[in-house]
């Protein structure tokens, strides 16, 4: 089980801020494609990747970082603080 | 050092007063140049009814502490003071401010500027903008990815 | 835009309170940044009993004004403010302060820093070191006056 | 004549913050030169031109100025403002 936060316009196409999923995955990438085979609110929120960005335990990470050890994993767009 | 992650509004003024002077028991004379910034909400169109500010509580503060930790270390700051707010926020509301503390003027000048470029791209943060006809999410500009290649 | 060359004491709070935001009664809500620098007296010694900064009323504030002017046409400015105290001045005081309003960040920060290089060797301050040996008259640096070549 | 204005440690040279000179000078250079000739607290003042900077009425300018028009004439070290 790992926990899964979303944030921004990704947090609205997929309908809900976090959710655990139980998944084999061994890759963020492996995690994404997962997702987006199961429903379409998930293919549309990951439908451009380069338009996304990842974060694993609270560091900004990247898409084919392993998930071994992982307890959570956020995906947002690029962020516009300050 | 200091950051906070805060919905509340700041007093600008009483951030900075004896910033980076140390106590009034214990002061420290070895400061020479104190810069802050602040960000405020703009509406060029006079459209807007107000900004959102999303963040990702947990990380920001880890984000922001691990941006700060560089910047003292990178400029020798004496002191910094960082406030980022999130939630509603109205046209002509405080943003937030980063504040640095040096001995000379190019170190705190360069010190806030990289807190800001780091800020922008790198804290997770993301504004959305609310008017009578709908809300649209802030993009990231380019030219702020940019911004981080000169450190 | 408003420049003072004064004795006494300011505010840093009170001067960027509302800074850039236009009145009460007619907000301006073009301005996204404000960037505001402090100086101080710094002792790093421990020495230094008191600072003597001398000027030359009527030149200071012609100079200053032409810096100002050129610096809000060039960045847009919204807004500007600059302090300079002379007279006697002890270890941790504040000796002047600039603050610029613009749209963007990086607007009120090259402003702000164009000023200061500015200030540094061009308006005329002179600043003399008193301790209880002595008195030095403190000596322009190299660096401050390569600093103008960039703008 | 022409008001000339000392600052810093060339007023402390001098010994006078300001005085009414009575000049034949064309440019601040001549006048530099007669100011030398008069008295050693002068020529002290003005050893190193270098060392130096003008003003003509309240503006910055140079030795090789001419002083026709001007009614003052300020000499200081590099300034040390900020």
């Amino acid at each position: 089980m790992i926990d899964v936060m979303y944030f921004a316009w990704v947090r609205e196409r997929i309908g809900v801020p976090k959710e655990q999923i139980e998944t084999s995955a061994t890759t963020v990438a492996d995690l994404v494609e997962e997702l987006r085979a199961r429903e379409p609110r998930y293919e549309a929120a990951f439908a451009d990747l380069s338009a996304l960005r990842v974060a694993l335990d609270q560091d900004l990470s990247e898409f084919n970082a392993p998930l071994a050890g992982v307890s959570e994993v956020a995906f947002f767009p690029p962020m516009t603080g300050g | 050092m200091s950051v906070s992650v805060q919905q509340a509004a700041f007093d600008l003024g009483q951030e900075l007063a004896g910033f980076g002077q140390g106590q009034d028991d214990n002061p420290r004379r070895n400061i020479g140049a104190v810069v802050s910034f602040t960000g405020f909400v703009r509406d060029d169109s006079g459209a807007l009814d107000h900004m959102l500010i999303e963040h990702y509580p947990g990380m920001t503060e880890r984000a922001i502490g691990q941006i700060v930790d560089e910047a003292v270390q990178r400029w020798s700051l004496g002191d910094v003071r960082v406030i980022h707010r999130y939630g509603v926020l109205k046209p002509g509301d405080q943003i937030m401010m980063v504040a640095t503390a040096a001995r000379h003027r190019v170190a705190a000048f360069e010190a806030a500027e990289f807190l800001m470029d780091y800020l922008k791209s790198r804290a997770p943060f993301w504004k959305k903008e609310v008017n009578a006809d709908g809300s649209e999410w802030v993009a990231a500009k380019d030219e702020d990815e940019d911004a981080l290649r000169r450190w």
